[in-house]
């Protein structure tokens, strides 16, 4: 290994082991390892953006002179020029334009998106026949259904929860306890791996204490 | 009650550390169940500190647990253990080096129980980058560990073949159209272990091992649903959920992850105790994995007594 | 028409070989190429029957070669399929030009070409047929949603239960206030591209209203620009119609890094130095937010988290005071703002719910008795239902 | 009027973005929004990275406190964009792609930018500890579910799980605490993930629909509210 391949891996632990300081309080070391990671993965991102969206996207569409519609990327840039009217007070007012856009657009795409894939779809998939195969696939269908149907009556806003309803919301609750319990317990064993990733650096690459 | 069905987690200490570590973190437990007792919160530095060395402590000295398998690990396991010796069996490894960590313990096992029973085994990949790894792994297992087996007879790699689920398709029927010779270019027809090979259906057993695509959906969909040849998986943690529906009726079993390989390496070195030597990567990668998870549920005990005792003392005063 | 277009009934690909070990494959019969429909006219739909020597045992085929002709020119090859394949569908083609196709089986060592298509024009329709039940659905919701904000409009009494974890928001609000500490509040780490976004800032509108008239001190460090730009904008709305716009600054919201995990670090720093009493975590999270919402508890924070994703609600719900679980995070700030019209839109939001639970429930009953005793009128009904919520 | 452009560009923007999914010939308006919006990131960043600067600047010149870490970041932040924007030590030169191997952008990334980040996500492994810890209480039903829950899938996912469910039978075998965990998962589990998203379906059409039709006009800055 080269000197400036120990130095990255010395740099690297140094860095590693900053930010496990946290764990124990804020202190120097956190605050200069914060500092760094801000600034540079500040400039990083603007690098990215500017070299990927406004280079390869916008400026290469833009002035592409086969590009039959090459003036379209103009109408962004137009849109992003006004959101640097945010600096001039009198004019200030004219960077609610493009985010008016945005707003739009947005509202507009993710209203179709959300309803086809999260409503519809789901609600599709939910009408089975319940009483099919071995008892075990009975009650898993039932479950399903069952829990599905409870959970939406406890999102119900317009009623309140009493009576029978307030019952059928109580089991949606559960069920949603149920998911949150499990999905929790599921991720335990991923976030430990990256743990294990990062000991394995520490005590193998860097302390070759691993054998 | 057997004397199986209760064996208490064998843990080998040999060393020192373990001794100590494991010793840390019991002793460390009892003093924080005794504070609990008192109704004493326990700081969360606490907490961190007992979950680093959980993990820390079987990197560094290696702890390993038993592993009892599942039945969908262990119908994989028993029907390589009931076929007969000599019986031909194809195992596909279609990962590259991101997947490796989790897949290549299962890989090995499988090819290791394989050839200790004496199966003919056909090795081959779908993937581009796990040609190298096969090559690698069969250096390492079948021609380290079982210099006797005889390549073209006991054994053959037949490599990659570009194509994806197009190779699947062709092979389904005939192999020696996708693989006129192995990766070494000895032509199928000069091999002995193909003398009776003509295609997919005359194999016994096919095993995959994977994560993507192609994968195991594809061997599934193209060859498993085509011909009456029992398919068994094994692939990386996240993958397998999305293949549980193919089990039991088209997958015949499934190893998911570090864990599965586990269960696989443990049902292995449980019949053949000379295997163990030959090293249990898997049931190695488990280990910070259980301790972790056994501490953090002893926290959660811990912490629902402490809460129950407080709540008891309010309810007196 | 009945002309192979490509002289010679075989094309060889391997010239060594002689005609006679050639291994000639039947064509395949009945390709029919048809416009995509419902599309822009950038489809051509392409089917056929596979060759008769396409078989899994004793066949031949090897697999089949695509051609397309454009207007007069030369055939070119846009596709190779696996054996087995019988349809194809061609997204490269242009409105206004004419196609035409054939397609080829492949041997291990000759093609054979089926007959040529007649040429076909790609069609541009105006109306997706096929998704009209979306849009008569969406209509349905629409509808609802504008008609009981029209009748909140109007006058009428609505009734809007109790959201548990929007009731504690004056309570946190207020508790900043007596602590003399601030408020930190988090929108998530997605730009304004994301509706989770939205819905954060429309929440942030509504409590900087109230968060003004206590006059205490807010404090939002966002991971994108835009947000940055956006958030500026919504608190500085809200100080002005407080009647406090002296009260504003930029400094508030602060950009910290687009960086995941970057930005998790700083605002990690800031809840451990600046000790917020309250902290909101409202808006599209991943990994990060059991690391913010551990911090914001060991630092003794009230926090009130809530995200539409459903990967990260758990962590929310372990580790936070109050979670807004998905749908109450959008109905947050039409609940918080306590207008008639704005909680009209959740009653239009309650027709989708009552209309999904009618569904499944018919459904579900329909489905099983249908399958039990095999009826086939109640069957009929099932895939109805199905095909009113199905998508393609 | 400075009031009402916005509420109609939202308008007018939303409403054609809605029917676009149904007319085929404006499928391509997708893909133009996103551009524009990609376009006008780009120039917020210069709101953004200036904001950046002008927070750490003050703080060295009015010395407040931990200043010292601002001179490193601004430090951090220069350093990469004129790595960047010049390609510093790029092997490709200008033309190559800013994040080539090799390059000073790159290696900074390697050896910095990724043990950073792999690390702060780590900390994660602590975090799920210590919530479990604090959160995985038998207060009242709902969270005693919860614990339930997930104390079945930690413990399938130990070999504990099976050693001491081994002895139920083959028939039965749903109910090994793996098995049972698996069943967790793809029963109860997928009920409550399946009642989440048709509400987050349901309530994205509302909310959506009040931004369109200028109902909910917060982040325009409305005084009006």
């Amino acid at each position: 290994m080269g000197f400036w391949d120990v130095f990255g891996i010395w740099l690297a632990s140094a860095l590693t082991i900053g930010i496990i300081s946290f764990l124990y309080r804020d202190n120097i070391f956190y605050k200069a390892c914060e500092a760094i990671f801000i600034g540079t993965s500040a400039g990083y991102w603007f690098i990215i953006l500017y070299w990927d969206n406004l280079y390869r996207k916008f400026w290469t569409q833009a002035t592409d002179p086969t590009n039959p519609e090459w003036y379209v990327p103009w109408f962004g840039f137009v849109l992003g020029v006004l959101i640097l009217t945010r600096l001039f007070n009198k004019i200030g007012w004219l960077s609610r334009w493009p985010l008016a856009f945005i707003v739009g657009a947005v509202a507009g795409l993710y209203m179709m998106i959300y309803f086809v894939s999260n409503a519809m779809v789901q609600v599709s998939s939910t009408i089975m026949p319940v009483f099919t195969g071995s008892w075990v696939d009975i009650i898993a269908n039932t479950t399903v259904v069952l829990g599905t149907f409870c959970g939406l009556v406890y999102f119900f806003f317009s009623k309140a929860h009493t009576g029978v309803f307030g019952g059928a919301a109580r089991v949606g609750i559960w069920f949603l306890m149920i998911t949150f319990g499990a999905s929790f317990g599921y991720t335990v064993m991923s976030r430990m791996s990256l743990m294990i990733g990062r000991i394995d650096f520490l005590f193998g690459t860097w302390l070759g204490m691993i054998r | 009650m057997s004397d199986v069905a209760f064996r208490i987690p064998l843990v080998v200490l040999s060393d020192i550390g373990r001794v100590i570590s494991l010793m840390f973190i019991g002793a460390g437990l009892l003093w924080i169940l005794v504070r609990s007792l008192r109704a004493k919160e326990v700081d969360r530095r606490i907490v961190f500190l007992f979950i680093f060395i959980a993990v820390a402590a079987p990197i560094l000295f290696p702890i390993t647990f038993q592993e009892r398998a599942t039945l969908i690990v262990r119908r994989l396991f028993d029907k390589v253990e009931s076929l007969p010796a000599g019986s031909r069996v194809l195992l596909a490894f279609d990962f590259d080096p991101a997947m490796a960590p989790e897949v290549q313990p299962m890989a090995d096992a499988i090819s290791r129980h394989c050839l200790t029973k004496g199966h003919k085994v056909v090795f081959m990949t779908l993937w581009a980058t796990g040609q190298a790894l096969l090559t690698q792994s069969l250096e390492r297992v079948v021609k380290g560990e079982f210099p006797e087996k005889l390549d073209g007879v006991d054994y053959i790699n037949l490599g990659f073949k570009a194509g994806n689920e197009n190779v699947l398709n062709i092979i389904v029927t005939d192999f020696r159209m996708m693989f006129p010779t192995d990766v070494n270019g000895v032509p199928l027809d000069s091999t002995s272990i193909f003398d009776d090979i003509r295609s997919c259906k005359d194999l016994d057993l096919i095993i995959s091992m994977g994560g993507g695509k192609p994968g195991i959906k594809e061997w599934v969909l193209y060859v498993g649903d085509r011909v009456n040849v029992p398919l068994g998986a094994g692939v990386a943690a996240v993958v397998a959920p999305q293949l549980y529906p193919y089990y039991p009726k088209q997958l015949l079993g499934l190893l998911g992850g570090v864990k599965g390989a586990a269960e696989y390496e443990s049902e292995l070195v449980r019949q053949y105790p000379h295997l163990e030597e030959r090293g249990t990567p898997g049931l190695r990668m488990m280990g910070p994995q259980t301790l972790a998870h056994m501490v953090i549920m002893a926290f959660i005990v811990i912490g629902n007594i402490s809460y129950f005792i407080s709540r008891r003392r309010e309810r007196k005063r | 028409m009945l002309s192979f277009p490509v002289t010679g009934q075989v094309i060889d690909t391997v010239k060594a070989v002689p005609d006679s070990e050639l291994v000639v494959v039947a064509p395949v019969t009945s390709l029919i190429a048809a416009d995509h429909k419902y599309d822009d006219g950038k489809m051509i739909d392409l089917s056929w029957v596979p060759s008769i020597d396409d078989r899994l045992v004793e066949g031949n085929v090897m697999g089949y070669k695509v051609y397309r002709i454009e207007g007069d020119s030369e055939p070119e090859t846009i596709a190779e399929l696996a054996p087995g394949s019988n349809a194809y569908n061609d997204q490269s083609v242009e409105r206004g030009k004419l196609y035409s196709y054939f397609v080829s089986a492949l041997s291990s060592n000759a093609e054979t070409p089926s007959i040529r298509t007649a040429p076909i024009q790609p069609q541009r329709e105006w109306l997706n047929i096929e998704l009209i039940n979306v849009l008569i659905m969406a209509l349905v919701l629409g509808g609802a949603v504008i008609y009981f904000i029209e009748t909140a409009r109007r006058g009428k009494k609505l009734f809007v239960r109790k959201i548990a974890g929007l009731e504690a928001v004056d309570d946190a609000i207020g508790r900043a206030t007596e602590m003399g500490r601030p408020i930190l509040f988090i929108p998530g780490i997605l730009d304004m591209d994301d509706v989770q976004t939205l819905a954060a800032l429309t929440i942030l509108g509504r409590i900087t209203r109230v968060i003004a008239d206590y006059d205490t001190k807010i404090f939002m460090p966002v991971s994108r620009s835009l947000v940055m730009t956006a958030g500026r904008e919504t608190i500085k709305a809200s100080y002005q119609a407080a009647g406090r716009p002296d009260a504003y600054s930029d400094d508030m919201v602060t950009y910290i890094t687009d960086e995941q995990f970057g930005y998790v670090a700083a605002v990690d720093g800031i809840m451990v130095r600046e000790r917020p009493a309250t902290v909101f975590l409202l808006g599209a999270f991943f990994a990060e937010s059991l690391i913010l919402a551990e911090t914001g508890n060991s630092v003794g924070a009230i926090q009130i988290a809530g995200t539409a994703r459903p990967a990260q609600l758990p962590f929310f719900i372990a580790a936070c005071d109050f979670t807004l679980i998905g749908e109450e995070l959008f109905a947050a700030s039409a609940y918080l703002s306590g207008e008639p019209k704005q909680m009209g839109s959740l009653k239009g939001q309650d027709v989708g719910k009552a209309i999904a639970m009618a569904a499944i429930l018919i459904g579900v009953l329909t489905a099983t008795i249908g399958e039990a005793w095999n009826v086939e009128w109640i069957q009929h009904i099932t895939t109805g239902l199905r095909d009113i919520f199905s998508t393609r | 009027m400075k009031r009402q452009i916005p509420i109609i560009i939202t308008f007018l923007i939303g409403m054609i973005m809605i029917f676009s999914f149904f007319i085929p010939p404006l499928e391509g308006l997708e893909q133009t929004c996103s551009l524009f919006f990609d376009v006008i990131a780009v120039f917020a960043f210069f709101l953004g990275g200036g904001n950046l600067m002008r927070i750490h600047l003050n703080k060295l010149r009015r010395r407040k406190k931990d200043w010292g870490f601002s001179i490193v970041t601004l430090g951090g932040f220069f350093i990469m964009l004129a790595a960047g924007l010049l390609k510093i030590g790029n092997p490709g030169g200008i033309a190559a792609s800013p994040t080539t191997e090799g390059s000073l952008l790159q290696e900074i990334f390697t050896y910095v930018f990724l043990p950073l980040q792999s690390t702060m996500y780590a900390l994660l492994a602590f975090f799920v500890a210590s919530a479990s810890y604090r959160a995985f209480r038998a207060k009242n039903r709902e969270a005693t579910i919860l614990l339930i829950a997930a104390f079945v899938i930690l413990l399938g996912r130990t070999p504990f799980g099976m050693m001491l469910t081994a002895w139920i039978p083959e028939s039965f075998s749903v109910l090994q605490v793996p098995n049972l965990a698996i069943w967790i998962m793809n029963s109860p589990n997928l009920a409550g993930q399946r009642a989440i998203m048709i509400g987050i379906g349901l309530g994205v059409i509302s909310m959506s629909l009040r931004l369109i039709l200028g109902i909910e006009r917060t982040y325009l800055g409305d005084e009006s509210v």
